[in-house]
């Protein structure tokens, strides 16, 4: 009997999985379009990526046109990595700017949808909020709850996106593909035909990770690299130094493409630790491996998914509640990369390790204390 | 019985009353912290709505671990069956209404068949029920991960109504956990099982020696507690549209419905506490959310109170008692 | 020719480290009371969680209304129409009395528990023994005192309607009324029809309601008569030697000396007004009815349950200690009633139970088999000499009897030598030939100038063993009596009653 | 939790004698495990295999070594994850990149760990909390403080000095050529630890009270103190884990997360008796290493991670029907 269920709930879970989509993460069209953005030219002011946007597209805001002050409210996915925290900060530093936000209601969902969306209702019935600002949880989940916000007040959505038009804007880099192109031409540019790369990535099944190796691979395969292995590392030094250590002890590794940087410098450290040179890496714009980049000159580079961009729902916030036009419905952002040649600018041994050096930053009041600096 | 007692007078039982006492002193400190920052708006019936609404996957969640705490049991499988159910729902829906009634099936099937596999260890293996739900989490987080990436879909807008949908102004989903709620309290109070939880939960041996078939009653008090879960796991499917593999487990539901079942006031080692404490526990939770948004305490120091809480919560029931416990 | 409503075929039995039960025989006909007797620990208990299904047998047969059956399960007993009233109680403290008696079986209308009719039908089980006034249906059991939950025991396995009741020692916690009420019981359920099953070690009992009795000892059917023979005649079946023998020698004069513990006018919640002293040399048996106090007084010298008022004295200091261990560094011992709850670390060596205390009360951080007390050699000696049986010192105690056990836990208070050893129970679940022992040994500890107190529910016992006695009754030192005194005055002074029949 | 007393004395006739030889099965899984990871890879026979392996299960075979005191108690210490976080994360705030100052900023982290410790078992002990309870508030409030403490996100490196414990190889040896610092710790504690645990009184009370802490009560055993003690040095192996994960993979936010249920895991494979009253320390770091050694020989096989997942809960349910059943075989209840 027992047995009887456990067959037949085995044949409805692959038939399930037969049936299911497979979810794409692998979209020729928009790796492309991702390919030509990252060359292009963006609008705005030079030197200040976060209120550049590529596209002309704008969004016009005369509805949403206030008087002041305003109570700007936030609901926030969480802030629980230092990508998060660093974003967190320039946010809070940026509101200093705006003489006319009376106060920003901030509300941590504590990386969990169903408190997000809870989150986003006690926002809307408390009455305060001039404007919305949210950054997802998670795309799917949190679209039904903005869009119920809409409805009753301006909504800039950033980072993570929703499946609704109906923000005034949707804030972000260019995207999961441009980051991988990045590092996968980076990698396929320094390392000759036919070398051993392996790929390290946090968890499997994370939209914008997900595009970011697609992108890798699909570059990869295209130069002909050999990716000997692709492990998840869950964002864990310990682990990550294992793993890089397993595979050094059955054969060489010639580079490490990472999805994101958090444990490149744990990845350095198990070659530095098994005596052999240093790999060719991509990492992030995480301070910690700047410093080492800088210290050891290895071949790198830093893709960044910048943390500049929490700066710019604020000044958007206050550009919608004056009337003014922003770009939208998306707000497509520069997302540079750090290389060798730009290394300098971003280096700062004054900042903790877990800093996310381009934050765009440097000129926010209480800098660099407020971001744990000396 | 070696500690004889003389006669004891009906005593003033304290730990009848701590559930509400509890729940009033949260209510308290939330009405004060709103009226004392002028959120009179959050006073209102919709807000009470609202608060009770943060809390209905955990609340769904707790309704089954009660089953299993009560009986003498844990389980702390829940969090990931609620990321399977969630996950492998809108993979059968794929967004076509016409499978929603295949997929709460298959669901509620998959909740029982993990329910009666963790029964199963349980009483037939003898294996410690901490033990034996954990290494079932791990193995349900093993399969979920090496089906995922093949798991896309998203349920369909109408079974949306389970979460969004309001029935007199009263969210569909809080009228099913109420209804819940009442149906576990008529089981446990005015069926000869729920009694059997009772016994079995308040000493194996007694039940047994009383013609109670208790390996039965643990396994069918563990299948109760997955079909919760895997209802909780359809309530947020529907909630988020779509089900990703770690919702249970961000949610911590596993060790925070323990925490709302033992606050309410029902023991660890079983045989004692009811369904409304749970509900108490609940919505103290709920409550201690709303307050810290309120108050707008930032989020590591909302974790430390929660913690305190927690563990202060538990005292209040506990400092009495003169069990050793370990 | 009526057939039995029972019968027990060559029974056999056995649990590690004790064969229990050696091919036993037993029958019970409709309408007959038949005692089972015999001492503590003679097998008359298991012999019943076999019938009733709570142990299942390595050999023999037990037949049910002419058919033989296995039963796996209590609930296959019960079914069969077999109840059981048990000796230690198979009550739910948080459960309500009427939720007690009708305890997996609960009455049902359209599936639902009937709550007014399941307490209307307590009640009137209740009221068949004339307890409906003081217990009601829906008080938590918890909240009951001792006399009153053994009823509700007695309730639950009435209310049955079952072809065969056993009553395992029914009135250990009860006054004569109760007992009378009881016994009046009993008679109607004989009138119906129904099969007895007495066990007790109580003649009077037997006497009064017994149509057979049969006799155990050590696992054996020692006798079995189809009569009720004089109580002598029950005794040495029971017993099975001299009994002059049995006991050891009581305590010279000479023997006894200065005083030990000296208590005046203590009391807490439990215990009224006490006041008396122990001397060294001297075993001073306590004897009343369960839940007379006799227990809280010995937790209360050793600090467990300790007095709240009065003055207590241990060799001419002040000795109101407030937990165990401060009892145990001034030199008091206990040896608890319930061994396996609250004296054996089962899962330990012997070795380690015989250390316990004796690590205890050293450092922390010192070697383990050298304490100051002992070392781990001398304790083996200890056990030697205290003859502990076990096939190595260093086995787990849980294989050991139940002599054996209690051997080993005198030895983990012999290492302290204590000023004053409380036991309680001492031989409960010991094998007759081990009583002895445990018997003798007491009286050459008290010889070394032990002081001994020593509470027990087995009358005999107490009147064999003790050199003086002291009864409780209701929390208070009711009578004091000296060696030789009858059963029946302690009894008396233990009721209160004058004896209805004694 | 669950212990059926009366119903399960089946006790077969021959439950007497047969004592099964005194080998913790754990051992015989280990050496197992160790010849088929070498199989799969060879190179693991050379040093830089079996030296990098022991340097990696080090901090959880210390963590099991001190979770198996509580464990023995009869209780549970989940707070040691937040613990190493809070060692990894509040190392790096006081030790604000000043490599000098790792002298004091270690035992000031054993400070605290002996006060989280001392805390777990206070709210065990007087305030009637079950540890699951107790211990599971600790970690969240840990956790919560260690955010508190550097805002979110750890302020500073931490400098070779504070990382020489758990990655620093002392070169040239013979023989083995090098031996890492992590695996002298490991000996030094596993060594103290199993000392202490089956050489001395505590360990011997520590059984007791998890055996059955009435009788232990009631024979003079200091409750209160022992199981403080007991969740004290369970912190305090918190600590010298977070000190070895710290120096070996760096600063980071989560590094302690989900280790709790691997040090309870490890000891159970070692054959620890939930509950208390038996368990072994070098039992326990036989089964950490065991543990590790599955998620190597996984890793080598190239299995996915999932599998280990599943294999882990696998072998969590099969190591307690075993030792049940091994329990049932050799008599008694």
């Amino acid at each position: 009997m027992k047995k009887l269920l456990t067959a037949a709930l085995s044949a409805a879970l692959f038939a399930s999985t037969a049936q299911a989509q497979q979810l794409n993460f692998d979209d020729p069209a928009e790796f492309a379009r991702q390919r030509e953005m990252l060359t292009a030219k963006a609008n705005g002011p030079e030197g200040e990526p976060w209120v550049q946007y590529y596209g002309d597209q704008m969004a016009d805001t005369a509805q949403y046109k206030k008087e002041g002050p305003y109570t700007i409210c936030f609901s926030n996915a969480g802030v629980n990595n230092a990508w998060r925290v660093t974003g967190w900060t320039n946010m809070q530093a940026e509101v200093k700017l705006h003489p006319e936000i009376k106060e920003l209601i901030h509300v941590d969902a504590e990386g969990s949808d169903d408190k997000q969306i809870s989150d986003i209702d006690d926002l809307i019935n408390g009455g305060k909020c001039s404007v919305l600002i949210v950054s997802p949880n998670t795309t799917a989940a949190l679209t039904p709850a903005v869009e119920k916000a809409c409805a009753k007040l301006p909504v800039i959505v950033f980072d993570r996106g929703v499946n609704t038009k109906c923000p005034v804007t949707f804030i972000h880099p260019v995207g999961g593909y441009g980051f991988g192109i990045q590092a996968g031409e980076f990698v396929a540019a320094t390392a000759p035909a036919g070398a051993h790369v392996l790929m390290l990535r946090i968890v499997p099944g994370v939209d914008v990770l997900e595009t970011r190796a697609s992108a890798a691979k699909r570059i990869f395969k295209e130069k002909g690299l050999n990716v000997i292995g692709e492990e998840f590392t869950e964002g864990d030094n310990a682990k990550t130094k294992s793993i890089v250590e397993d595979y050094l002890q059955r054969g060489s590794i010639d580079a490490i493409w990472m999805d994101a940087g958090a444990t490149a410098v744990a990845a350095l450290e198990a070659f530095e630790d098994s005596g052999l040179p240093l790999p060719i890496i991509t990492g992030e714009d995480q301070q910690d491996f700047l410093m080492k980049w800088k210290a050891e000159g290895f071949k790198a580079i830093a893709p960044t998914y910048p943390t500049y961009q929490w700066r710019t729902p604020i000044i958007a916030a206050v550009k919608v509640l004056k009337g003014e036009a922003v770009p939208g419905p998306e707000w497509v952002m520069p997302q540079p990369s750090i290389t060798a040649e730009t290394l300098d600018q971003y280096v700062n041994d004054k900042m903790p390790p877990l800093h996310h050096a381009m934050c765009g930053c440097e000129k926010l009041p209480d800098y660099p204390a407020a971001w744990g600096g000396q | 019985m070696n500690t004889a007692t003389l006669t004891k007078r009906p005593a003033w039982r304290m730990e009848r009353y701590a559930p509400a006492l509890l729940l009033a002193a949260a209510l308290a400190i939330y009405i004060a912290i709103a009226l004392s920052l002028g959120h009179t708006r959050f006073l209102t019936p919709e807000a009470a709505v609202s608060i009770l609404n943060r809390s209905i996957a955990l609340g769904i969640t707790a309704v089954g671990q009660t089953f299993a705490i009560l009986v003498g049991s844990i389980d702390l499988s829940v969090a990931h069956l609620i990321s399977a159910s969630a996950v492998v729902s809108s993979a059968i829906m794929n967004g076509d209404p016409a499978m929603m009634v295949p997929a709460v099936l298959a669901v509620l099937l998959m909740g029982a068949v993990v329910g009666t596999l963790n029964g199963l260890l349980i009483t037939k293996l003898e294996v410690n029920p901490l033990i034996a739900t954990l290494g079932m989490a791990l193995i349900i987080q093993g399969c979920l991960a090496s089906f995922h990436g093949r798991f896309g879909g998203s349920v369909p807008d109408a079974f949306q109504y389970f979460a969004y949908g309001e029935v007199l102004g009263l969210p569909v989903s809080l009228i099913v956990l109420a209804l819940l709620v009442l149906a576990a309290w008529a089981v446990l109070r005015f069926t000869r099982f729920g009694s059997n939880i009772y016994s079995v939960g308040g000493n194996r041996d007694t039940a047994r020696a009383a013609g109670i078939k208790t390996a039965r009653v643990v396994m069918a008090s563990h299948i109760i507690c997955s079909l919760c879960a895997s209802l909780a796991g359809l309530y947020l499917a529907s909630r988020l549209k779509s089900g990703s593999p770690w919702i249970g487990t961000e949610g911590a539901y596993d060790l925070e419905s323990i925490a709302v079942v033992v606050i309410g006031g029902t023991i660890l080692s079983g045989g004692k506490g009811g369904i409304w404490g749970t509900v108490a526990g609940v919505i103290i939770f709920s409550l201690i959310d709303s307050i810290f948004n309120l108050a707008g305490v930032d989020a590591f120091a909302k974790q430390v109170m929660r913690g305190i809480i927690i563990v202060a919560a538990v005292a209040f029931y506990a400092v009495r008692s003169k069990r050793i416990v370990a | 020719m009526i057939s039995p409503a029972i019968e027990m075929r060559g029974i056999t039995k056995s649990f590690p480290g004790v064969k229990a039960l050696k091919s036993v025989s037993f029958s019970a006909y409709p309408g007959e009371v038949h005692a089972l007797a015999g001492e503590n620990g003679a097998g008359k208990s298991t012999l019943m969680k076999i019938l009733s299904g709570v142990y299942r047998l390595d050999g023999g047969a037990v037949v049910v209304g002419g058919e033989e059956r296995h039963f796996s399960h209590p609930l296959e007993a019960i079914r069969a129409g077999i109840a059981v009233i048990y000796q230690e109680f198979s009550l739910l403290p948080e459960r309500t009395v009427a939720q007690n008696i009708f305890l997996g079986r609960e009455p049902t209308r359209l599936g639902l528990i009937d709550h007014k009719a399941m307490n209307a039908e307590a009640r009137r089980v209740l009221a068949l023994f004339g307890s409906a006034h003081r217990i009601e249906p829906d008080t938590v059991v918890a909240d009951l005192d001792v006399a009153s939950q053994q009823l509700v025991e007695i309730a639950k396995a009435v209310s049955l309607d079952a072809k065969v009741i056993v009553m395992d020692e029914p009135t250990a916690a009860l006054n004569e009324a109760e007992c009378e009420v009881l016994f009046g019981l009993v008679d109607t359920l004989k009138k119906r029809g129904v099969a007895i099953v007495y066990i007790t070690h109580r003649m009077r009992e037997i006497t009064r309601l017994a149509d057979r009795v049969t006799v155990l000892k050590d696992g054996e059917t020692a006798a079995s008569f189809d009569h009720v023979p004089e109580p002598d005649t029950i005794v040495r079946a029971m017993v099975g030697r001299d009994i002059g023998d049995f006991y050891a020698a009581p305590a010279t004069p000479q023997e006894i000396g200065e005083v030990v513990l000296s208590v005046r006018h203590a009391g807490n919640e439990r215990l009224k007004d006490i006041s008396f002293e122990l001397r060294a040399g001297e075993i001073v048996g306590f004897a009343g009815l369960q839940g007379a106090g006799r227990v809280a007084l010995a937790q209360a010298i050793f600090g467990f349950a300790p007095f709240t008022e009065g003055e207590v004295e241990l060799a001419g200091k002040p000795a109101r200690f407030t937990n165990p261990r401060d009892a145990i560094r001034a030199g008091i011992g206990l040896l608890p009633g319930d061994r396996k709850a609250e004296g054996l670390v089962l899962m330990q060596s012997v070795s380690d139970n015989g250390l316990l205390t004796a690590r205890a009360l050293s450092g922390l951080a010192g070697k383990a088999d050298a304490t100051p007390f002992a070392s781990a050699e001398e304790m083996d000696k200890l056990l030697h000499e205290l003859d502990v049986r076990a096939g190595s010192f260093s086995q787990e105690i849980k294989a050991l009897s139940g002599g054996n056990q209690q051997k080993a836990i005198v030895a983990r208070w012999l290492a302290l030598a204590p000023r004053l050893l409380i036991f309680i129970e001492p031989t409960r679940g010991i094998d007759v030939n081990a009583k002895a022992g445990i018997y003798h040994l007491m009286r050459d500890l008290a010889r070394k100038g032990t002081a001994i107190m020593m509470v027990s529910s087995d009358l005999p016992e107490v009147l064999g063993a003790a050199d003086r006695i002291l009864v409780m009754r209701a929390g208070e030192l009711v009578a004091a009596f000296p060696r030789g005194v009858s059963e029946a005055d302690v009894m008396l002074a233990a009721t209160g009653e004058e004896a209805v029949a004694a | 939790m669950i212990q059926e007393t009366v119903g399960s004395a089946k006790a077969p006739g021959a439950a007497r004698g047969g004592r099964l030889p005194k080998i913790n099965p754990v051992f015989f899984v280990l050496a197992a495990l160790l010849v088929a990871i070498t199989l799969s890879n060879p190179n693991f026979v050379e040093p830089t295999g079996y030296m990098n392996f022991l340097k990696r299960a080090a901090p959880l075979a210390i963590l099991a070594a001190g979770q198996i005191y509580v464990i023995v108690s009869g209780g549970f210490d989940l707070s040691v994850g937040s613990v190493i976080t809070l060692t990894v994360v509040g190392s790096s705030v006081l030790l604000n990149n000043n490599a000098d100052a790792t002298w004091w900023v270690i035992p000031v982290m054993y400070a605290v760990g002996l006060a989280v410790g001392v805390v777990n078992g206070l709210v065990v002990s007087y305030l009637r909390v079950p540890s699951l309870i107790a211990t599971l508030g600790m970690m969240i409030t840990l956790n919560g403080a260690a955010f508190m403490w550097s805002s979110g996100s750890p302020r500073g490196y931490l400098p070779e000095t504070f990382r020489f414990f758990g990655r620093t190889n002392i070169q040239g040896i013979p023989l083995i050529q090098f031996l890492p610092v992590a695996l002298l710790v490991l000996i030094v504690v596993g060594l103290c630890l199993f000392w202490l645990m089956h050489r001395t009184n505590l360990g011997r009370l520590l059984h007791a009270i998890g055996d059955n802490p009435r009788a232990a009560q009631m024979s003079g055993v200091p409750l209160e103190r022992v199981r403080i003690i007991a969740f004290v040095i369970s912190s305090l192996s918190a600590v010298t884990a977070g000190i070895l994960l710290g120096g070996f993979a760096g600063v980071s936010t989560d590094v302690g997360v989900g280790y709790e249920l691997q040090a309870i895991t490890a000891c159970v494979i070692g054959g620890a008796q939930l509950l208390g009253g038996r368990g072994s320390v070098p039992a326990s770091i036989a089964g950490a290493l065991t543990l590790t050694a599955i998620f190597t020989l996984l890793n080598f096989i190239g299995l996915p991670k999932p599998v280990r997942d599943v294999v882990q809960g696998v072998i969590l349910i099969v190591a307690v029907v075993l030792a049940t059943y091994r329990r049932n075989r050799a008599g008694g209840t």
